[in-house]
């Protein structure tokens, strides 16, 4: 505090506008004293008058600790607010008494929450839940209530508003809920506006329309906003300043365009450095080592130390404080001054190391699977229908190439994988691998292809049995397959441990002892272990902090070349995959719209999913926000148990004609020549979107 | 747990204040009654009859202080033929409850209806002595011949033999029923009649209403024959288990544990001795051996010996003292009645070193277990069961209890899947009540017992019916078994039984019954009764 | 608290103590778990060395001794026939645990053997026993014990069995539905597309993963058998004379006066029984607390 | 719903026959019948009239056929007729089901209600001295066996304190009223409640904790409601959902429990009527009661599963 809230003083008046929130010198620890997480350390920020700020950090940074600590939402015990004051307009949040604190959460400053399905009460109707708050703070008539709230509801785009205030919370999909929540928010015209991650739960068409939805409401209603993301590409393109925060302590704090253009925090280099950007392909993402900061240690020194590259001593014995680089920025680094003055890049971008070229020759060719998963009712099972989970996909995988699958969630990217894999028993379909056909194999067929072909899993903490050691998870494959002797597979697990960047160490220790990077690393090593020629890798990024994904993608990365694999990469974030695959198919409800290499599809899409889905990927760079062209999909996905007819894309296509809706449009090619296969299943591929 | 208890205060406060209105009548008397009594009615059960002392009647009942029969629907009766054929004049002027004349035709239809084998009464048996019994019973006759209607007020009697004592010992068994309700009713169906649980007699008290396993009660018949009863009614709280009773007791809810409700639990009796209002009889005599059964078709206890040796081997005396605390009288043979025994009975004094060569010198095996069987599952008797293994351990009779219940004890006799028991016998009516225990072939309690000396005695006890002369049978008999020990008898028990002094006339007359009279209707003047002021 | 500090504590707490280790610790640290444990292991502890504690046996009388207060000789006194109810308790204690113990390892044996087969197999062959399954779980188990006592006689074996025998459905339907949420977790999936065969999937990863919940539902269901066992005792259906087990010395208080006076002769077998079950219960929560996954899967 | 249901009732019925079988096996297994439970001592039977009326009561028939004749009688809707007094078991069963069904309704209420909102506030005290001293106390609740609860009542309550009667329904002999009828119920009510309410309080407490912990409960928080709406409307309607399968799995204990303490309590229910039936070898009635608890407690889960739906819009079935 002190000298540095000058600083921040100056930044907030340099917006020119009056701070209505001003939180100084905030520290929340958890549990018992002498036994305590340190979850925020003295953290001060202010927000001016309809301003929006983002505070970003990864997980255990404090971010939301911080601001549930304003909304005295943090429960105490175990929480305890140890230093600080959070004034709103003057008053201090944290010194009143509940009560009256009551009297402001919701009117004045309101928040909206990460998951929209499990923050909306499941067993009252959403017009209860949207009224409750107006009759609560304005002790407005349950009708006066209802209209209000239904006015709010139209403002936040929920189509049948009326009928649908009866609805309960089950019963609309995740991006209407996240638009209910936030209309449940802004019902009594809070003047802040807090967003808990907002759109990490969601689709990235689903994210853009939830930021522009947001956006356009802070403009309409004048509130300001403060966003609390662990992605600084989303925040960029819409906040004034970003506070970044890394554990339970705001490193650097400035306005966007200052923070993007020229960072000067080791831990905001690195976590940009980290993204791939969608524009610059071939650059090797560098990670930041190590793993998340132990916050159970008291902060008296700089919790980033022993994962930067410019620790000296004194990082290591007192904590910085935050010191003014500039007009509104400040960071908390001893020698940002040092490092300010060196290249601010580590010193030139690497070249990402070309993998052997792919061959020509197919090694999976998986044509018109299908796998449906029946719905059965009545008074005797019978089946009624079915979940079109994968709806007639064809594709085939080059010998040394990495090849995308991508969508958003319920597409059937992963029980294309699981299928491929012979998890799942295709209901039609023909999956030849290396030239013989594996669909629906059992038995010996199936364990000789398993030999071959091997899965890396999304959830590092679901997908390690917990009651197995390290050792004895990456050697299960060698068991299984029994190879080897007892001495041979310890030798391989030990060479597999190093493969993987793993301590041997390790061998003997339990999942839940790993942090979720080093997970994912022995998930990786027990897809190895038994030296397959093919990799389905089902996001095995996405539950990983952004730091640490960029480990994982690179150790991947390095392995396929070391190894010559061949990898099936389902994902759904766009910007990873663009920087990993070869070639992208990507998948709409059950079918795939799209193939071809990673730079025909990114560069030049044809069909009208994936350009919207590629707009919709948030940039690092607060200068595009302005010039990218969003399309912004209306609607959600339909339900694959009764997919549209035609094309099922059609209703929610910009391109859409009567005969979208009446015939399945065949694969056509679009690719040039020499440039490979640009394949796409559409009726108006490559026509502009208007 | 303490914060619910105490929550309940305010709410228990509230139901006591308002709590149901004492009947403001001439009286009361609640009386406890176990459970499963009523519905079977009287044909069949064999509990259950005070409501025949009550409600429906008899031609005679036996009297409170055990000395004869009361003449009740019968006025008198005379036998010309030494207990051949028997006339009894009825009583005249008596109406049922529901207004009808009492007549002969009453007493010939109940007669028969005991007989009836269509009906299948168990106490049929006690008309098995009736002239044209069997022929009825087994179908070639439609009616017991020897029973006929005389005039509307005479009946006559005809047995198969003189039996001197059949009406004090046979007919008090015997209640009337109403020949006009029942008469209409197919034989077949008189089990589970609707009449059973409402039912219409001549008694002092008219049945009003019944709660199945919740009570009877019964209002003041005016009209009374022997006299207007004083109470205003009797209210027959029926239970399933005794502890309950005993809070009744405690609390007033009950007035009587009479034998029918099977008596105080010895443990219990400190408990009732202390409340004043209160009188607890504590030696109430129960006329009910209790003996060790052994099985005598099994080999192991074919010698006398090793019987004797078991009841040297059981300290009776402290087992009285102690478990039973002085509730049961030392008994060496059959009978509970001092006047059928002889007086120099061999004692079976505790002597544990004798047991122990008579064993031997028997050849007894001490390392078979022996397979025991007892259903009496109150706390005194478990003791004593417990008692007595313990004592017969000590010898080298490694006895194994079974608790069974009155069913698997039957199937277990029927089956004579077992090798002893411990059990019990009322019979304090009259000593020839114990014959099925001893008699050869009595099936199913006599257990191989065959001692035809001792089937003629009791033969000859029931010729006469001058006790003298029937004293000498028994007490010759009682030597017999004092011998053999086809039963190794343990003692008479002792019931003890407590009233609420509330009820004046009550107390009064258990005090002057001898012992127990189980199953039979009692004349006790319960129309004198009344409720103290 | 967020999520994420819940994990890193975990994190940050885990030496290499391991699972069992760590497990082991967690259930120290439950207060009330270890004071369970230390109470249940002393009263088996004594039970099991009864004949070296009590200087008197179960079953020998004293007939001019009974009804004694606790003093000196007798340390709880002596019951109706003069004996020792210390030594009662202690073989009482005897009868109790293993009824507990036996009929809960009988039911459990059944339980899990058939809800592995139902939830690993699926379809018809689950459909058929849950239908079983159902079908003992609309038995109210009391009535139908105390008729099947009445079938084969009244002993503690057969209160042992037939407790077994009408307890496994709970423990099928939980290791069902374990074996359930199991078989959709990834970790499942990528043993199977190791190729690891179903016996070893079951043995090495349901097995292991499942046996924590089924151990907290078997430990609590020892305590519901030492309370049904009491409730048999108590209607004369358990153990038999003379043999003591704390249900049937608990009968002594249906005896009012024995209630009010002598509380000797039921205080201590009814504190034993709440001791004992309590115990287990305590147990039971903190083997919850120290076996929930939550703590092993991490905080997501 | 509807076809869930029809399912689930088609499905009850292999599930019912399958109890009667097991049960009738076991009537029949016992040692002795009816006929021999009927003999005493005192009145010593012939084997010809023993033989006659097991002829009377078809007991000389194969277990088979008396299975199927009883069956078939069952699915002419008539539940045959007591071995012992000869009345109808429908009428039996029907005098005494209500008797039952209050002392356990009111018991199972009474837990429900107790234990619910003292899980709750132990919940919301989450370790404070009121949370731990409730907790011991549940612990404490479900470690005494409900006789033992019975016996202890009675001597305080009614020996004692002579607040309350020790046992009947009502005042013998008196015009029943309701007020009477409510005192005599308190003490067996207690017995068989309190030992549930521990269990439901246990329930109660974690599923609060759960919900306490469930983001909606944080947005409520963060609207700015009152803690009570919060507590009531948010929360409790949430931690109410997991009490239904407790709910449900209580009934089968409760017909259990309700054995012994009508035993002790003589309250004159169908558990008192099943003792005597066992005594008696009454096969007829203790199939009468096996079948009609069978079908409660099926009907029970039936219900357990609509107040899931009722409670919990998500849940529907199909």
């Amino acid at each position: 505090m002190g000298a540095d809230m000058l600083a921040i003083d100056r930044a907030a008046r340099a917006i020119g506008q009056q701070a209505v929130l001003s939180v100084q010198g905030l520290s929340v620890e958890f549990g018992p004293s002498g036994n305590s997480v340190y979850a925020v350390n003295d953290v001060s920020f202010e927000l001016a008058e309809g301003e929006s700020l983002a505070i970003v950090g990864e997980s255990g940074s404090g971010k939301s600790v911080t601001v549930q600590t304003l909304m005295g939402l943090i429960r105490k015990p175990p929480g305890r607010v140890t230093t600080g004051r959070a004034l709103f307009r003057g008053r201090d949040l944290l010194a009143m008494p509940d009560s009256e604190l009551r009297r402001i959460r919701g009117r004045d400053i309101a928040m909206i929450f990460q998951d929209p399905m499990s923050s909306l009460n499941p067993v009252l109707t959403i017009g209860l839940q949207l009224t409750e708050a107006l009759r609560e703070h304005q002790g407005l008539p349950v009708k006066e209530a209802e209209r209000q709230a239904l006015d709010m509801l139209d403002l936040v785009g929920i189509a049948n508003a009326a009928q649908r205030m009866q609805a309960f919370p089950h019963q609309f999909s995740g991006g209407q809920l996240q638009r209910i929540g936030i209309a449940m928010a802004l019902v009594c015209k809070p003047s802040i506006l807090i967003a808990d991650e907002p759109t990490t739960a969601l689709d990235v068409t689903i994210q853009a329309q939830i930021v522009e939805l947001v956006v356009r409401l802070q403009k309409q209603l004048g509130m300001a906003i403060i966003w609390i993301s662990h992605d600084l590409s989303l925040v960029a393109g819409f906040v004034d300043r970003v506070a970044v925060m890394y554990a339970g302590s705001i490193v650097e704090q400035a306005p966007v365009e200052r923070l993007f253009a020229a960072p000067v925090h080791p831990y905001t280099i690195g976590l940009l450095n980290s993204i791939p950007s969608l524009n610059a392909a071939n650059t090797r993402l560098v990670p930041i080592k190590g793993a998340p900061p132990n916050v159970t240690l008291p902060p008296t020194f700089c919790a980033f130390a022993p994962r930067c590259e410019h620790t000296v001593a004194r990082c290591r014995e007192a904590k910085p404080v935050l010191e003014t680089v500039g007009a509104g920025h400040a960071t908390a680094c001893w020698r940002w001054r040092e490092l300010a003055q060196a290249p601010r890049m580590p010193a030139a971008p690497i070249e990402r190391v070309a993998a052997a070229p792919a061959s020509q020759a197919p090694l999976l060719v998986v044509s018109g699977l299908k796998v449906h998963f029946p719905i059965r009712r009545g008074v005797l099972r019978r089946q009624v229908g079915a979940v079109r989970a994968v709806d007639g996909v064809s594709f085939e995988v080059m010998r040394g190439e990495t090849l995308a699958l991508v969508g958003e969630s319920g597409c059937g990217k992963s029980t294309t994988g699981r299928a491929v894999l012979g998890l799942e028993r295709p209901d039609e379909g023909s999956i030849l691998f290396d030239g013989k056909d594996y669909a629906g194999a059992t038995g010996d067929a199936l364990k000789q292809r398993r030999r071959d072909m091997q899965m890396v899993f999304q959830n590092p903490f679901g997908s390690l049995n917990p009651r197995m050691t390290v050792g004895r998870i990456i050697g299960e494959g060698l068991r299984a397959q029994k190879i080897g002797t007892r001495a041979s597979r310890d030798a391989r697990v030990s060479e597999l441990l190093a493969l993987v960047g793993l301590r041997e160490a390790l061998r003997n220790r339990y999942p839940f002892e790993l942090s979720g990077g080093q997970r994912q690393r022995v998930g990786i090593a027990r897809a190895l272990a038994a030296n397959p020629k093919f990799i389905i890798a089902d996001e095995p990024i996405s539950a990983l902090d952004v730091s640490i994904q960029a480990q994982i993608v690179n150790l991947l990365d390095d392995l396929k070349t070391r190894l010559g694999l061949t990898y099936l990469f389902v994902g759904h974030d766009l910007s990873m995959i663009r920087y990993l695959s070869d070639r992208v198919a990507v998948m709409y409800l059950g079918r795939i719209v799209e193939t071809g290499s990673t730079n025909a599809v990114f560069g030049a899409p044809l069909h009208p999913y994936t350009r919207a889905l590629l707009s919709a990927i948030p940039v690092p760079d607060p200068k595009a926000g302005g010039t990218r062209r969003r399309i912004v999909l209306g609607g959600t996905v339909p339900d694959p148990s009764r997919p549209p007819p035609g094309c099922h894309f059609h209703p929610r296509c910009p391109l859409a004609t009567d005969i979208c809706a009446r015939v399945e449009p065949q694969v056509r090619d679009f690719g040039a020549n020499g440039a490979g296969r640009h394949l796409v299943a559409c009726h108006h591929a490559g026509e502009a979107t208007p | 747990m303490r914060r619910f208890l105490m929550s309940l205060v305010p709410m228990l406060g509230l139901a006591l204040a308002t709590g149901p209105a004492k009947a403001a009548d001439g009286g009361t008397f609640r009386s406890a009654m176990r459970t499963g009594c009523i519905e079977m009615g009287t044909l069949h059960t064999t509990c259950g009859h005070r409501l025949d002392e009550t409600v429906m009647q008899g031609l005679v009942h036996i009297k409170w202080t055990g000395d004869g029969v009361q003449p009740m629907l019968a006025e008198s009766w005379k036998t010309a033929d030494g207990g051949k054929t028997y006339v009894f004049n009825l009583r005249h002027g008596v109406n049922w409850h529901d207004g009808q004349p009492f007549t002969a035709k009453d007493v010939v239809f109940s007669l028969n209806l005991y007989a009836n084998p269509k009906v299948g009464s168990p106490w049929a048996q006690k008309l098995s002595a009736v002239a044209g019994y069997k022929a009825f019973q087994d179908g070639s006759a439609a009616s017991l011949a020897g029973v006929k209607a005389l005039d509307d007020m005479t009946v006559q009697i005809e047995l198969d033999s003189a039996k001197p004592l059949w009406v004090d010992l046979q007919l008090i068994a015997i209640s009337i029923f109403p020949e006009h309700i029942l008469g209409k009713v197919a034989p077949g169906d008189i089990k589970g009649n609707a009449f059973w649980v409402n039912r219409v007699g001549t008694g002092p008290f008219i049945w009003k209403k019944y709660e199945s396993d919740q009570y009877v009660e019964v209002d003041r018949n005016p009209d009374y024959f022997l006299g207007a009863p004083k109470l205003d009614r009797i209210i027959y709280q029926i239970y399933k288990d005794v502890p309950p009773i005993i809070a009744g007791l405690q609390t007033q809810e009950v007035d009587a544990m009479s034998y029918e409700g099977g008596g105080v639990p010895i443990s219990e009796l400190p408990r009732l001795e202390k409340l004043d209002y209160l009188s607890v009889l504590p030696k109430f005599s129960a006329g009910l051996p209790t003996y060790l059964q052994f099985n005598l078709e099994n080999k192991r206890f074919a010698d006398a010996r090793v019987r004797q040796a078991m009841l040297y081997a059981i300290d009776r005396k402290a087992i009285i003292e102690t478990v039973k605390q002085g509730a049961g009288e030392l008994l060496n043979t059959l009978f509970p009645q001092e006047w059928a025994r002889a007086k120099d009975l061999e004692p079976y004094d505790y002597n544990p070193d004798k047991a122990k060569q008579l064993l031997t010198d028997a050849g007894w095996d001490s390392s078979q277990p022996v397979d025991f069987i007892y259903y009496y599952s109150d706390q005194m008797n478990v003791d004593t069961v417990t008692a007595i293994q313990s004592y017969l351990a000590a010898v080298g009779v490694n006895i194994q209890p079974r608790l069974l219940d009155p069913a698997a004890i039957n199937q277990v006799y029927a089956d004579g899947s077992f090798q002893m028991g411990f059990f019990a016998q009322g019979m304090g009516l009259d000593p020839s009540l114990g014959s099925p225990l001893v008699v050869c072939g009595a099936k199913p309690l006599a257990m191989g017992y065959c001692n035809p000396k001792v089937d003629e005695l009791f033969d000859k006890g029931l010729e006469s019916n001058d006790r003298a002369k029937r004293a000498a049978s028994y007490q010759e008999a009682s030597r017999i078994l004092n011998q053999d020990l086809p039963k190794a008898w343990l003692w008479n028990e002792v019931r003890p039984l407590a009233f609420n002094n509330r009820i004046v006339g009550l107390s009064q007359h258990f005090k002057e019954q001898p012992l127990v009279i189980f199953n039979h209707a009692v004349y006790n003047e319960v129309e004198k009764w009344e409720v103290a002021k | 608290m967020t999520d994420a500090t819940a994990a890193d504590m975990t994190i940050a707490a885990a030496t290499s103590r391991g699972l069992w280790g760590e497990a082991a610790r967690r259930f120290l640290n439950h207060r009330l778990a270890t004071l369970g444990l230390v109470m249940l292991a002393v009263i088996v502890l004594a039970c099991v060395l009864a004949p070296l504690i009590a200087h008197y046996g179960p079953n020998d009388i004293d007939l001019r001794g009974r009804n004694q207060p606790p003093g000196g000789i007798h340390w709880l006194g002596t019951d109706g026939t003069g004996r020792d109810i210390f030594a009662r308790i202690l073989y009482g204690g005897r009868i109790s645990l293993t009824v507990g113990f036996v009929a809960v390892a009988i039911s459990a044996a059944i339980g899990i053997f058939i809800g592995c087969v139902a939830g690993y197999f699926g379809g018809k062959v689950d459909l058929l026993l849950m239908g079983l399954i159902d079908m003992v779980l609309t038995f109210p188990r009391l009535v139908i014990i105390i008729a099947f006592v009445a079938v084969v006689g009244p002993s503690i074996f057969n209160t042992m069995v037939v407790i077994g025998l009408l307890s496994w459905p709970s423990i099928a339907r939980l290791t069902r539905g374990e074996i359930l949420s199991l078989r959709n977790q990834e970790f499942i999936l990528a043993a199977r597309s190791l190729g690891t065969s179903p016996s070893t999937i079951i043995l090495e990863h349901i097995l292991p993963n499942v046996l924590s919940p089924i151990l907290v539902a078997i430990t609590l269901d020892v305590a519901t058998v030492i309370l049904l066992e009491a409730s048999l005792s108590f209607l004369g259906l358990g153990a038999q004379a003379p043999a003591a087990s704390w249900g049937n010395m608990l009968r002594d208080a249906r005896t009012l006066s024995i209630l009010e006076s002598q509380p000797w002769m039921w205080m201590p077998p009814g504190a034993m029984i709440a001791i004992a079950v309590l115990s287990i219960n305590f147990v039971g929560d903190g083997l919850r607390d120290a076996l929930d996954p939550q703590h092993i899967m991490g905080g997501k | 719903m509807l076809s869930y249901l029809l399912r689930k009732l088609l499905l009850s019925i292999p599930v019912l026959f399958g109890v009667t079988v097991i049960v009738f096996a076991i009537a029949h297994a016992m040692p002795g019948d009816a006929v021999l439970a009927m003999i005493t001592a005192e009145a010593p039977s012939s084997e010809e009239l023993i033989a006659m009326r097991r002829g009377e009561l078809g007991l000389d028939q194969q277990v088979y056929v008396q299975y199927l004749n009883w069956i078939g009688q069952v699915l002419h809707g008539n539940l045959g007729r007591s071995f012992v007094n000869g009345r109808g078991v429908g009428d039996i069963v029907g005098e005494r089901l209500p008797m039952t069904l209050e002392l356990m309704g009111v018991a199972l209420l009474a837990a429900f209600v107790i234990g619910t909102t003292l899980g709750v506030i132990s919940a919301l005290r989450q370790y404070k001295l009121t949370d731990y001293s409730l907790t011991l106390a549940g612990f404490v609740g479900v470690s005494i066996p409900d006789f033992f609860m019975g016996l202890l009542l009675v001597y305080v309550f009614a020996l004692e304190l002579r607040w309350l009667p020790s046992s009947g329904i009502s005042t013998a002999g008196e015009n029943f009223s309701l007020l009477d009828n409510l005192r005599h119920l308190v003490l067996p009510a207690a017995a068989l409640a309190l030992f549930r309410a521990a269990i439901f309080m246990r329930y109660a407490r974690a599923g609060m904790l759960e919900v306490l912990n469930q983001s909606y409960m944080r947005t409520a928080k963060a609207k700015g409601l009152r803690p009570g709406t919060i507590t009531l409307r948010h929360g409790l309607r949430n931690a109410l959902i997991p009490l239904v399968t407790v709910f449900g799995l209580a009934l089968p204990t409760l017909f259990g429990g309700s054995v012994v303490v009508e035993t002790i309590f003589q309250w004159p229910g169908i558990g008192l009527m099943f003792i005597d039936s066992v005594v008696n070898r009454d096969s007829p009635v203790i199939m009468g009661y096996v079948l009609i608890t069978a079908i409660i407690v099926m009907l029970a889960n039936l219900a357990t599963d609509l107040a899931y739906s009722v409670l919990d819009p998500r849940v529907s079935y199909d």
